[in-house]
């Protein structure tokens, strides 16, 4: 029977008490951000979409080979030795053209491995994280801007790894 | 619906109408009107409902549609709902599965045609009114139970069985807690039962002794679980039964179900309002302290507003209940109060 | 106790059945006789001594010429952990359920025969836990070739 | 399609698309009524083969995936990993390594508790300190973004060191949330854990005894919950955790038996004090260093095996790695915290109520990436 009452008692006690919690937390000033008319700045080493500088790519492939999951795709060809010599902005001489340069960036998993390998530090990650678009085929962006110049046969590719 | 029928009046050559559609005219305006008021308070409520949850939870809630603080957006959610296909899943009954949300909302429904908003303000003041709408409410438990029968979706089934079990269990407390006013006022009529508690503040039930204002309480909590309101919302607890007896309705169907629910909030509000806080009746009688500023309508309203207010607050700071401890404390807790509070209130009509 | 004294006392009381110790690996180990691990775990589980009465990990290892259960154990009582391996051949790897002396083995050897084919002796509900019941294969061994399609549907 | 004959019993499935399933979980619930006679979990829905990937991925390239399996606390998982591989290559690393690491790890069991108790409260009906402890969360996810760039999928210790080194002023910043963090717990017991009708929901529902628990290898908070006093940080430290002043709360029973619902949360709140204790030692003790010093050139651990485990918020988070002597692990094996804790699910929640397998199965704060990896 005192359990009873006391069950009563503390069961009203207990709505008071958080209805008062409750009812401070009404007045309190709320956290959202409007989003689209209102955005954060985003810190300076966010992780979103990747960026190539191409014309800083010496086309060495390091980031390719340390993407776990093959989003890079990378293809080059050695330059000719009458074309000009060419350096990237920290004076690192590009031997190789890059003709196709692809990011898939439905496959990216923003893990940033890559930027870490480059040597020229020409592929980095920014900010932009709105980039959504109605075909996933859009995701694969393209940032090589030569083309190919000596047509060769494609090498034997190497056995696909089980 | 008297005043309705005055006004139809005015209309030239209204009287020349014949006699069966100068009798039906009144019925079906009178009809709408409290249709589109329904609809208006409805809309205005899931907004309420929105902003009152977001600001609890430190949020904002809806800011775009319709500029001011998200006014808008209820009325734009109900025109997507309006305009969705209406999904009707394979192996249902179809013709329990489309009944089922009308007849949940025409319970709703059909109870505010006693409901006085004001002094003049009802479409009906019939001398039987409270239990009529103690009645017509709980037509509603035949709708939810047809809905999760219907879908032939166990967790529809689980809700429809939960709620005919939750509404039947409340209907008893609520119906003691009504007769703790009934009993002092001695009409059934609502008007009667307003007209009751003129003059002030003091004259409300809510204040009149310790018994009526138990009452209320014992009411308001009945109320809520007859309305499935957290912390009595078992079923449609989403987190056990995903959505209840709603689980398989879309569209415009849900829609019906969800008018009803607050429908249903702003009847057991009103009917609050007008057994224990006066109905329209001013907060201080008018006549010879402060001129009587407010309408009676507007009164009404803003009455029921605070307890709705009270039901949303209720909602956001407390955990659900579990089937159990529901039932428990309808038959072992409400019941043996509300059986004291009528013996109380009858002591006192008689010895007093 | 430390992991020469366990494995001194495994010794002592199996002898044979231990077949091989490495006491001086991060993680000091020993190789039983399959037919014996029952006895083993439940000696080890039950004895006033040991008291190993957590199973951390059960787990398969497929070494080309040979699939391996792993079980590292723990004692809660006395904080000490000892691993012991179990060499199955690859064609037919069966070995005896610990499901009777760990009741989290049940879940563990189920992931086994899920992923490397293990077939756990007396094992109360052997299934597929992790993939379809009708996955064809088990995935984690080395040799596994990776199905195009699944029910029609490319992989 | 199997029929039963046997009486009032009707088959529930609860899940994989369920509310408070936690994610892709089916319940397969034998219910009576509301009584649920017997709950088999089927697990494997979100299975992404994490330990096949990684057979065949170098080890610096694995981390992004361990970050996969406990979504809510990558830190921890990525931690346990990093460990396991240095240990393997006998790598040392300096105090500023061991310090960051210990703060952010910290920082991520706080969230990854407030997540658990957020969603608990979400199950048993109350939707509001859900929200409350998801505005706290996102404080600790803008400082993991501030300093790695990403919220939720860090990648951000490496084997041997960090990423990066934390910007100028993370001290402070992180101090400061501490300070505002702490009353917060007190707000959300208030409304939550003390909360009368919660208390009747979870104390006295699905009991777990230490010796069930053990016996299913429960770890972690849900181990603790039922009064086992066992803590990896405590027990068998790592990251120099011995060097830290804090303690392992237990379940005590305070409204009923020892072991229930209501006392594996209550820990869950618990420990985040405690962590917060750590972080301000970890703040005090950090040192200028170069977090960068020894992460080797190329990672090719020696061959030979490793079993390596931390505490994780869900438990004890164990990595068995094989090496074969190359640059990609032969075989790595995970043991999982809630994999262990949902095979117990069965044998906790026969016989109660479909409310209360809600409750055992928020109470067990599960976290289906890392049950299926």
């Amino acid at each position: 029977m005192l359990n009873y009452f006391r069950d009563i008692g503390l069961g009203i006690v207990t709505v008071l008490k958080s209805m008062g919690v409750a009812w401070r937390h009404l007045f309190t000033p709320s956290v959202t951000l409007q989003y689209p008319t209102q955005k954060w700045t985003m810190p300076e080493r966010s992780r979103s979409k990747l960026f190539n500088k191409i014309e800083d790519c010496i086309g060495c492939g390091q980031c390719a080979r340390v993407c776990p999951t093959n989003c890079i795709t990378i293809q080059t060809e050695k330059r000719g030795k009458e074309e000009p010599e060419i350096f990237a902005s920290d004076g690192t001489a590009i031997k190789l053209r890059t003709y196709v340069y692809d990011i898939d960036m439905t496959l990216c998993c923003y893990c940033a491995l890559c930027t870490f390998g480059c040597p020229t530090h020409c592929l980095f990650m920014t900010g932009e994280y709105e980039y959504a678009v109605y075909d996933k085929v859009c995701h694969i962006y393209p940032f090589a801007t030569e083309k190919q110049m000596i047509s060769k046969t494609p090498k034997q590719q190497p056995a696909e790894k089980a | 619906m008297e005043s309705i029928a005055r006004l139809l009046q005015l209309i030239p050559k209204y009287s020349e109408l014949p006699e069966f559609l100068r009798a039906l005219i009144p019925v079906v305006v009178s009809c709408v009107v409290v249709f589109a008021l329904l609809a208006l308070a409805v809309l205005f409520l899931v907004w309420m409902e929105r902003k009152v949850s977001a600001h609890i939870q430190d949020r904002l809630g809806p800011m775009y549609v319709g500029g001011w603080h998200g006014w808008a957006q209820t009325l734009a959610d109900a025109l997507k709902l309006l305009l969705k296909e209406d999904i009707v899943p394979a192996s249902v009954d179809r013709t329990l599965f489309k009944m089922a949300p009308f007849i949940v909302f025409l319970g709703a429904f059909a109870a505010y045609v006693v409901l006085p908003f004001g002094a003049t303000s009802f479409v009906a003041d019939l001398n039987i009114g409270i239990l009529y709408i103690v009645a017509v409410g709980s037509l509603s438990v035949i709708g939810i139970i047809m809905a999760g029968w219907a879908s032939n979706n166990k967790y529809s089934l689980y809700g429809g069985m939960r709620a005919a079990a939750q509404i039947i269990s409340y209907e008893i407390p609520s119906a003691m807690a009504i007769m703790t006013v009934i009993i002092p006022v001695g009409s059934l009529s609502m008007v009667d039962i307003v007209n009751a508690q003129k003059g002030g503040i003091q004259n409300w039930f809510i204040l009149r002794n310790p018994f009526t204002f138990l009452g209320f309480i014992v009411y308001f909590i009945a109320s809520l679980a007859e309305v499935n309101r957290t912390p009595f919302d078992i079923p449609e607890a989403e987190s056990e039964l995903v959505a209840g007896y709603h689980t398989e309705y879309s569209g415009m169907r849900f829609a019906f179900f969800f008018l009803a629910e607050y429908a249903n909030m702003f009847l057991v509000a009103g009917v609050a309002t007008t057994l224990f806080l006066g109905g329209w009746t001013q907060v201080i009688p008018g006549s010879f302290i402060a001129p009587q500023l407010l309408p009676g309508p507007i009164v009404f309203f803003l009455k029921a507003l605070l307890i709705i207010f009270v039901q949303m607050w209720l909602r956001w700071s407390l955990p659900r209940l579990r089937v159990d401890q529901l039932m428990y404390l309808s038959w072992k807790v409400l019941l043996p109060i509300s059986f004291v509070l009528v013996l109380g209130v009858g002591c006192l009509a008689v010895y007093w | 106790m430390n992991p020469q004294e366990i494995a001194a006392l495994l010794t002592e009381k199996f002898g044979s059945q231990i077949l091989e110790s490495k006491l001086d690996a991060m993680n000091p180990w020993s190789a039983v006789e399959p037919s014996a691990i029952l006895a083993i775990c439940q000696f080890i589980h039950s004895d006033e001594r040991l008291k190993m009465d957590h199973l951390e990990l059960l787990g398969g290892v497929d070494y080309k010429d040979r699939i391996e259960v792993v079980y590292v154990v723990y004692s809660m009582k006395f904080r000490h952990r000892y691993t012991l391996k179990c060499r199955l051949t690859r064609e037919t790897p069966k070995v005896q359920t610990v499901e009777s002396v760990w009741a989290v083995a049940n879940w563990h050897e189920r992931e086994a025969f899920d992923m490397f084919g293990i077939v756990f002796d007396g094992h109360s509900d052997l299934r597929r836990i992790l993939c379809p019941d009708d996955w064809e294969g088990y995935p984690l061994r080395k040799d596994y070739k990776f199905p195009k399609t699944y029910r029609d549907m490319p992989v | 399609m199997e029929v039963d004959y046997s009486g009032d019993v009707m088959t529930l499935n609860m899940g994989p698309q369920h509310p408070s399933t936690h994610g892709v979980l089916r319940l397969e619930l034998k219910t009576d009524g509301e009584i649920v006679a017997d709950a088999i979990p089927h697990i494997g829905y979100l299975h992404r083969c994490f330990e096949k990937l990684a057979e065949n991925i170098d080890y610096p390239g694995i981390i992004p995936f361990t970050d996969r399996m406990d979504y809510c606390a990558a830190m921890n998982m990525e931690l346990g990993y990093v460990l396991a591989v240095e240990k393997l290559m006998g790598i040392q690393i300096n105090n500023r390594v061991r310090c960051i690491r210990i703060i952010m790890a910290e920082l991520n069991r706080i969230a990854s508790h407030l997540i658990a108790a957020g969603t608990y409260g979400n199950d048993i009906g109350s939707f509001t300190p859900f929200l409350w402890c998801f505005r706290d969360r996102e404080t600790i996810l803008d400082l993991f973004e501030e300093t790695c760039g990403a919220r939720l999928l860090y990648n951000y210790n490496w084997i041997g060191g960090l990423m990066y080194d934390v910007k100028p002023g993370f001290e402070k910043k992180v101090i400061d949330f501490i300070d505002y963090f702490e009353p917060q717990v007190g707000n959300l017991n208030k409304l939550l854990s003390d909360n009368y009708i919660f208390v009747k929901r979870t104390a006295a529902v699905g009991i777990l005894s230490p010796e069930v628990a053990i016996n299913y290898g429960v770890t972690g908070p849900n181990l603790r919950g039922s009064g086992v006093k066992f803590d990896v940080r405590k027990d068998e430290p790592y990251l120099g955790y011995e060097e830290f002043d804090f303690d392992v709360p237990v379940g005590k029973g305070d409204y009923g038996p020892v072991g229930s619902c209501w006392d594996r949360y209550i820990v869950r709140i618990r420990e985040v004090k405690e962590s917060c204790k750590i972080i301000r030692q970890a703040v005090a003790k950090l040192t200028p260093g170069d977090v960068h010093e020894s992460i080797p050139k190329r990672v090719k651990p020696p061959v030979g095996e490793v079993y390596m485990r931390t505490e994780a918020p869900r438990g004890e988070l164990g990595y068995y790695i094989v090496s074969e002597g190359g640059v990609k692990p032969h075989r790595l094996k995970v043991k999982s915290p809630c994999f262990t804790v949902m095979s117990a699910f069965r044998e906790v929640s026969r016989g109660s109520m479909i409310a209360d397998v809600i409750a055992i199965l928020g109470s067990f704060d599960i976290v289906l990436g890392e049950i299926d990896r």
